[in-house]
């Protein structure tokens, strides 16, 4: 049981690392940025040929790892920001339907899925170990120290994403125009660099995400579309919510392994749609709704 | 509106002008292969692999005088694409034979057109329904170069049975994923003939990316071995979680356990006692020479696949020569009497009876500790 | 001075007393009573930020009151549907013109018929003769309210590509088109310049006299409210500050007050 | 010299003539209000003024120079907007609503000694800074908007509406709070408002806008006994 | 010619699958992301019952339209009422859903190995015939009471209700007939390919669908149409290009969206050349 959670949870925090680069996105422009996938394997990619070209032979270890994930978000948050400017920048300023956002997005994701195709695809690749991989026991659970540090990460990340969201000016301005753009033109704030900022988060934390993937599961162009698990968290976590789409994340991860161990992982999917479709009915706002309501 | 119709119409004549018209003393040979969707990794191997034996050939001065000329289509993946790409290969690139996807579900849903326009299809997708029909006749276009995947589970759960020992089996299998799934039934089927049991089946989707609830169980339900009949990236999903949750059964697995697996895993601890069944081994003398001309060309190793691409391309060939004639129904007719042909896979019988290769042995591996040992060829008893 | 509005009977056709609606803990009608006979055509005026399109937006079931009624022809309404309560028989147009972008002048209009018209599904999918004589009538009576508000002619063009005070008129003709027993028109008169606000006058007496309808609206041009309305009610901080004949009411110190504000 | 200066101001939605025209100056340490009745055309002139809404033509000139082209610069130029409807951050606290009102001013000391000031003046935040926004009374917001507005420290201070939905009580401690602004901060005020009486009784001068046009302008005390205000909120008297 | 053929008979099954996407994201403004499973059950249930009980074509035609359409109600009952991105999440949910039901039920659907040995009842002609009327169907709604409501629903729910339209029943409506129509489309792919695997119903397919609304324009069936004519043949015209194609199809997809917001026919219908003539000849007369 305790193992369960554990798995659970652990399998939520992937989830809740994209989820909330996925929510952030929502949070300004309003809409389900499919495009975070392509973000997710180009990063995991980019991250691979920064090792091979860069880091190989100079670092090792954890240094590598840190060298890697930096590498990654960085790119992650390029690509992002180049997104942003090929995708939405015109749509914004023609002041399209959200609709055409979303459109536009998945053909991104498409499309970046389809580069890496085209210069990477006839053989597998994986990123080096970085880290031991005893296991560690603890309260008749045992995990990975790449387990560890992904739940370790994933928080760090998500705590440096709540500090800058929270705690700096452009954490402010990023509030500030995912209320009212009008109102943040007022106190100052250029709408378009906070968009950009914010693409550019959700882009690192893409690119994080890309790095925890392709450590953990391998490298293959398609690694990106797990981002539908981050979408169905951040929708039950509630639209655009930061601490929704962690909390929905996780309780998805939870209920896939509680649903494997009940009905049987063929069912799964199947089951995790009925729950959805339950909760969504009792409850349309999502989980951090409450939150929403409460500022009407 | 102006703009529209002229657009349109500018479309319409594209496809015209790009009339694929075969020159003479050339002879086209399609290939079509998942360039773009989920296993591409797949196709391109095989689009390599046969570019390399096309290269050879056409190096040395063409086949019988002939230039080869390889039109490779896409079909993302998707088979609706690789009925469209199919078609094109044939109608408009004037392809006499087709070289076909490792992906059984395609070469399912382009079986009625290729026996329809008697084009011959030689693949390695492994579902024996792709080369023989419900009513027991072959499909009387499709070939396939390498055992079906009731042979193949057969050679490994007679292996693991026979020369293993084990009894008690445990499957985790991706049920969205056809190859896994045809890998399966005859597994279980010769597991339960022999006096075995299948103790735990767990399963799961081509999104899940955490096996740890299924191995968890699997843990508990007292099995030898744990057979594993997917795709490489979940084989290093599979065995690093399995280290993880403390899992340390054997495992058996089908080819996708060859190099790279245990590399991309990178943990030899996790890569134990693990054994596979590939179609090649790299001891034998033929293969080297293609391994060394696919180094050169693409500056990577190739994987079995691509072995499989080079084969596809010498099979066809030799059909011409046998059938008399560059024709559809003449290599059809060539691909029926293919005997004992030399690939780099090994030695190729097919059978006219089923399209299929006739006892074609395959090479047993072992990994231990990272590290991949060669077992030796093995065919079991019943398939002499 | 008004002689040529017809004059009202004495019963209540629509009846609202007692409204209330908080947001938030801010009561924007706090328990607000107007009525409208048969016929009669009411104004309700009131400083920004009143409660009068909320008001509006309550008697039309877009929110639920808090608590009081909503009786049209002394049936209940409140707490219905939005589209039931709008074939019970009110119309409405918007303050900021809400037509549909995506249909054509005359399909606009027809919209306001199409849940009433007398064919189903079948029907419409293989274009059987009811169907075609049911919306041929449509587009007929559609022709005629358009005609009447002046869009004659008009009938396929965008909505979206009409100036602005046709898409005022355009907005009244789909609200007629659902025959309405009461129309309510929330600061129909915005954006038009003066020689539009008089032939917008006109044009309400004109369709008053024709469909005698019962009219309430809301306006802060008060050409327009002097002219048209029989009785005012005016609205301050969500309350009914007074009511009554229009000449009376705005001699009301208290309404000059809410409007112009005190003095120290 | 005049502060604020705008030249023949046309602005359009679309087809709709919103302001058709308009001119008025405000000169420095003054408090000028815009007066005129609902959809008279006052917010748009407010927003022009700040950038959010774009003039067909004509111009605005700030202490002699024009105005930034883009709207999130004009605050740096020293006019600062509280707009309708007060819009401070409802899910904020109220310090980071003055935090936001200070986005432009990168020295954190001298940010966090304005805000001190602000919860000086107005005590009623300095005893719930961590409260959120959304939870405080219209007052209380109308007050925190204008706290917000000030915290850039500009020379003008745009007003829109600041006594919509208040009760009299308050408007009466929101005009108190205005006229404070000018005599002891300092500040230019431009102030739109419906409550033409006491604008009237607060301000310098003012103009009374009436369909998108100035109609009247004047001292503040004498338009406050003309009977043309009158008007301007009810009709003709005789029609 | 076989070749040609083949891309126009399947073209055209998309072109019926692509109705019910327009009906459902063009007329009623919902994002159907899972438009494609609807096609899983019309195909599969149709399928099904000729390999077992070898009932005659036009039965299981039938069988398997309304079985998508009992499907559609089963999904749009309880989900119509709630806001876009829900329904895209639920939908998105069916879409998988099925296609995991379709896996786990191997002993009846064949799991992933797929179904085979469906006889081949489509051809062009039939493709042909059913585009046609398919459209002919579609069109006529969206000329009807039905169409305009859904319009006037998707452009502002409140106004349309404020006419007195029942805007959750006039979604679910639109919703079912679109079922049925994807459900029809289902059944003629799966006897034209005489093969059918739950692998290619996944959400890709429907967001291809969603791209092709868009690209035609936002409201415009025409567009629609043309639009999944001009999209399912470009990577064919493009296949020279091979592994490029895919990227040129997308950026093709984003200069449209980027500098033809409103897609390439916005909301203009051939209907209208029709109807202007006849409007110039009824002045005339």
């Amino acid at each position: 049981m305790l193992q369960n959670i554990f798995f659970g949870l652990s399998l939520g925090a992937v989830y809740s690392l994209i989820a909330v680069g996925f929510a952030l996105v929502f949070n300004i422009l309003k809409f389900s940025n499919f495009s975070h996938g392509g973000v997710m394997s180009f990063t995991a990619y980019a991250g691979y040929l920064a090792y091979i070209w860069i880091f190989d032979g100079k670092v090792t270890g954890v240094a590598m790892f840190v060298a890697v994930v930096l590498t990654a978000a960085v790119v992650g948050s390029l690509t992002a920001v180049g997104i942003e400017r090929v995708g939405f920048r015109r749509l914004r300023s023609n002041q399209a339907p959200v609709i055409y956002y979303f459109i536009s997005s998945i053909t991104l994701g498409i499309l970046l899925e389809n580069i890496i195709t085209i210069f990477a695809s006839s053989n597998f690749y994986s990123y080096p170990v970085f880290f031991s991989s005893k296991n560690v026991d603890l309260l008749g659970t045992s995990f990975s120290v790449a387990d560890f540090v992904t739940l370790l990460f994933s928080t760090a990340a998500l705590g440096a994403l709540l500090f800058v969201l929270y705690r700096t000016k452009l954490g402010l301005a990023v509030r500030t125009v995912s209320f009212d753009v009008n109102t943040a033109t007022l106190m100052g704030i250029d709408p378009n660099r906070v968009v950009m900022a914010t693409f550019a988060l959700s882009g690192a934390l893409g690119g994080i995400s890309g790095v925890f993937l392709g450590m953990n599961y391998s490298l293959y162009p398609q690694l990106g579309q797990l981002v539908v698990k981050g979408f169905i968290a951040s929708v039950i976590g509630g639209l655009g919510s930061i601490t929704g789409a962690v909390i929905g994340a996780l309780l998805l991860g939870i209920i896939e392994v509680g649903l494997i161990g009940l009905v049987g992982s063929g069912w799964m999917p199947a089951c995790v749609f009925v729950i959805m479709l339950v909760f969504l009915l009792v409850r349309p706002r999502g989980i951090a709704g409450v939150i929403v309501q409460e500022k009407a | 509106m102006r703009n529209q119709r002229f657009l349109a119409k500018t479309l319409l004549v594209i496809p015209l002008i790009w009339s694929g018209i075969a020159m003479a003393g050339e002879i086209v040979l399609g290939n079509l292969q998942d360039l773009s969707g989920p296993t591409s990794v797949l196709g391109n191997a095989v689009t390599r692999g046969a570019e390399v034996a096309v290269e050879k050939i056409n190096a040395a001065g063409g086949f019988k005088g002939d230039k080869i000329k390889l039109i490779t289509a896409d079909t993302k993946g998707n088979v609706q694409e690789a009925i469209k790409a199919f078609t094109r290969l044939v109608d408009h690139e004037k392809a006499i034979a087709v070289l076909g996807p490792p992906v059984s579900n395609i070469g399912l849903a382009i079986a009625p057109i290729a026996n329809e326009k008697k084009i011959p299809v030689v693949g390695s997708f492994i579902d024996p329904r792709v080369t023989v029909q419900e009513n027991g006749e072959p499909q009387p276009s499709m070939f396939l170069i390498q055992p079906t995947s009731v042979q193949y589970a057969e050679i490994i759960a007679s292996y693991a049975n026979e020369k293993l020992g084990y009894k008690k089996f445990a499957v985790l299998y991706d049920q969205s994923n056809a190859f896994a799934v045809s890998m399966l039934k005859p597994f279980k089927a010769y597991i339960e003939k022999r006096g075995g049991s299948v103790v735990a089946e767990e399963t799961y989707t081509k999104s899940d990316k955490d096996y740890r609830a299924q191995l968890n169980k699997i843990k508990g339900a007292g099995a030898d071995v744990l057979y594993i009949p997917n795709y490489t990236q979940d084989l290093v999903i599979t065995v690093k979680q399995a280290k993880q949750i403390g899992l340390n059964l054997p495992m058996v697995s089908g080819l996708d356990a060859a190099p790279p697996f245990a590399s991309l895993v990178g943990d030899p601890e996790a890569t134990n006692n693990i054994y596979f069944a590939n179609n090649f081994s790299d001891k034998e003398p033929q293969l080297a020479e293609v391994r060394n001309a696919y180094k050169a060309k693409f500056n990577e190793d190739p994987i079995n696949k691509a072995y499989l691409g080079y084969d596809k391309v010498t099979v066809i060939l030799k059909a011409i020569e046998l059938g008399g004639g560059a024709s559809g129904p003449q290599i059809i007719n060539g691909l029926s009497q293919v005997k004992d042909v030399q690939g780099t896979t090994g030695i190729l019988t097919l059978s006219p009876k089923t399209h299929q290769p006739v006892g074609l042995s395959m090479v047993m591996y072992k990994i231990d500790n990272g590290k991949y040992q060669e077992i030796g060829r093995y065919v079991p008893e019943s398939h002499k | 001075m008004n002689s040529s509005i017809a004059t009202p009977s004495t019963c209540g056709l629509l009846e609202v007393s007692g409204l209330s609606k908080s947001f938030g803990g801010v009561k924007a009608v706090d328990g607000f009573s107007f009525d409208a006979k048969p016929g009669e055509i009411v104004g309700i005026i009131g400083p920004n930020g009143a409660g009068k399109t909320t008001v509006f937006n309550l008697v039309t079931g877009v929110y639920t009151p808090d608590s009081g009624s909503v009786r049209l022809d002394g049936v209940e309404l409140s707490g219905w549907r939005q589209d039931v309560i709008a074939r019970e028989g009110i119309g409405r147009t918007f303050q900021n013109i809400r037509l549909f972008k995506g249909l054509s002048v005359l399909e606009n209009v027809m919209t306001a018929s199409d849940p009433y018209a007398p064919y189903n599904f079948l029907s419409a999918i293989l274009s059987m003769p009811a169907k075609r004589a049911a919306d041929r009538q449509a587009t007929g009576q559609a022709r005629e309210y358009l005609d009447l508000v002046g869009l004659g002619g008009m009938e396929e063009a965008r909505p979206e590509s009409l100036p602005y005070g046709l898409q005022r008129k355009l907005e009244l003709a789909r609200a007629l088109a659902i025959r309405p027993k009461v129309i309510l028109l929330d600061e129909p008169a915005a954006g038009l310049n003066p020689s539009e606000v008089r032939e917008f006058i006109d044009l309400v007496r004109r369709l008053h006299e024709r469909f005698n309808f019962t009219i309430v609206f809301i306006e802060h041009r008060m050409e327009v409210v002097m002219n048209l309305s029989h009785k005012l009610f005016v609205l301050s901080f969500g309350k009914l500050l007074a009511s009554g004949e229009p000449e009376v009411v705005r001699r009301n110190p208290a309404v000059i007050e809410a409007y112009i504000g005190d003095e120290e | 010299m005049s502060y604020l200066t705008v030249q023949d101001l046309h602005v359009s939605y679309g087809p709709v003539q919103a302001l058709r025209g308009v001119n008025l100056h405000v000169e420095e340490g003054a408090i000028v209000s815009i007066i005129g009745a609902n959809g008279a055309g006052k917010t748009t002139l407010l927003n022009t003024l700040s950038g959010i809404v774009k003039a067909r033509s004509g111009s605005v000139l700030l202490r002699g120079k024009p105005l930034p082209e883009r709207a999130c610069n004009i605050i740096r130029a020293g006019m600062a907007h509280v707009p309708e409807g007060r819009k401070i951050f409802p899910g904020f606290t109220i310090e980071e609503n003055l935090m936001a009102g200070a986005y432009i001013v990168d020295d954190k000391q001298l940010v966090e000694q304005r805000r001190n000031a602000m919860y000086a003046r107005f005590p009623i935040l300095a005893e719930r800074t961590l409260q959120q926004a959304g939870t405080l009374s219209g007052g209380e917001q109308q007050m925190l908007a204008i706290a917000r507005g000030l915290m850039s420290d500009p020379g003008l201070l745009l007003l829109d509406e600041p006594s919509l939905g208040l009760a009299p009580l308050v408007v009466k401690a929101v005009f108190e709070l205005i006229r404070e602004i000018r005599d002891k901060g300092g500040k230019t005020i431009l102030l739109v408002e419906q409550n033409a009486k006491k604008a009237l009784a607060l301000c310098d001068y003012a103009y009374v806008l009436e369909n998108g046009a100035i109609v009247l302008e004047g001292k503040g005390e004498d338009l406050l006994s003309n009977p043309a205000i009158r008007k301007a909120y009810l009709g003709a008297e005789d029609s | 010619m076989d070749y040609i053929y083949s891309i126009l008979t399947l073209t055209g099954i998309t072109m019926i699958g692509v109705m019910g996407t327009y009906m459902v994201t063009g007329l009623t403004g919902q994002f159907s992301f899972g438009q494609a499973a609807f096609m899983a059950v019309g195909g599969y249930v149709s399928a099904m019952l000729t390999l077992r009980f070898n009932l005659p074509f036009p039965v299981v035609v039938l069988a398997g339209s309304v079985a998508a359409t009992l499907t559609g109600l089963l999904v749009g009952m309880p989900t119509i009422r709630l806001r876009r991105d829900y329904i895209s999440l639920v939908t998105f949910g069916f879409g998988e859903a099925i296609i995991s039901v379709l896996n786990n039920s191997a002993q009846l659907t064949g799991g992933a190995e797929g179904l085979v040995g469906i006889p081949k009842r489509v051809d062009l002609p039939l493709v042909a015939v059913s585009v046609v009327c398919c459209l002919f169907l579609v069109a006529c709604y969206k000329n009807s009471k039905f169409g305009r409501q859904s319009l006037a629903l998707r452009t502002d729910e409140l106004a349309a209700r404020s006419m007195g339209i029942d805007v959750n029943r006039m979604k679910l409506v639109t919703f079912l007939f679109a079922s049925a129509i994807t459900g029809y489309a289902g059944v003629l792919y799966a006897f034209y390919s005489q093969y059918l695997e739950p692998g290619y119903y996944n959400w890709t397919v429907s967001a291809e669908w969603l791209i092709i609304v868009f690209v035609g324009g936002i409201n415009s069936l025409t567009g629609a149409m043309v639009s999944a004519v001009i999209l399912t043949g470009l990577p064919e015209l493009l296949r020279f290009a091979s592994a490029w194609r895919i990227l040129i199809y997308c950026i093709i997809v984003l200069l449209i969206i980027n500098y033809r917001p409103n897609g390439i026919f916005g909301d203009w219908e051939i209907s209208r050349l029709w109807k202007r003539r006849k409007a110039v000849q009824g002045g005339r007369a």
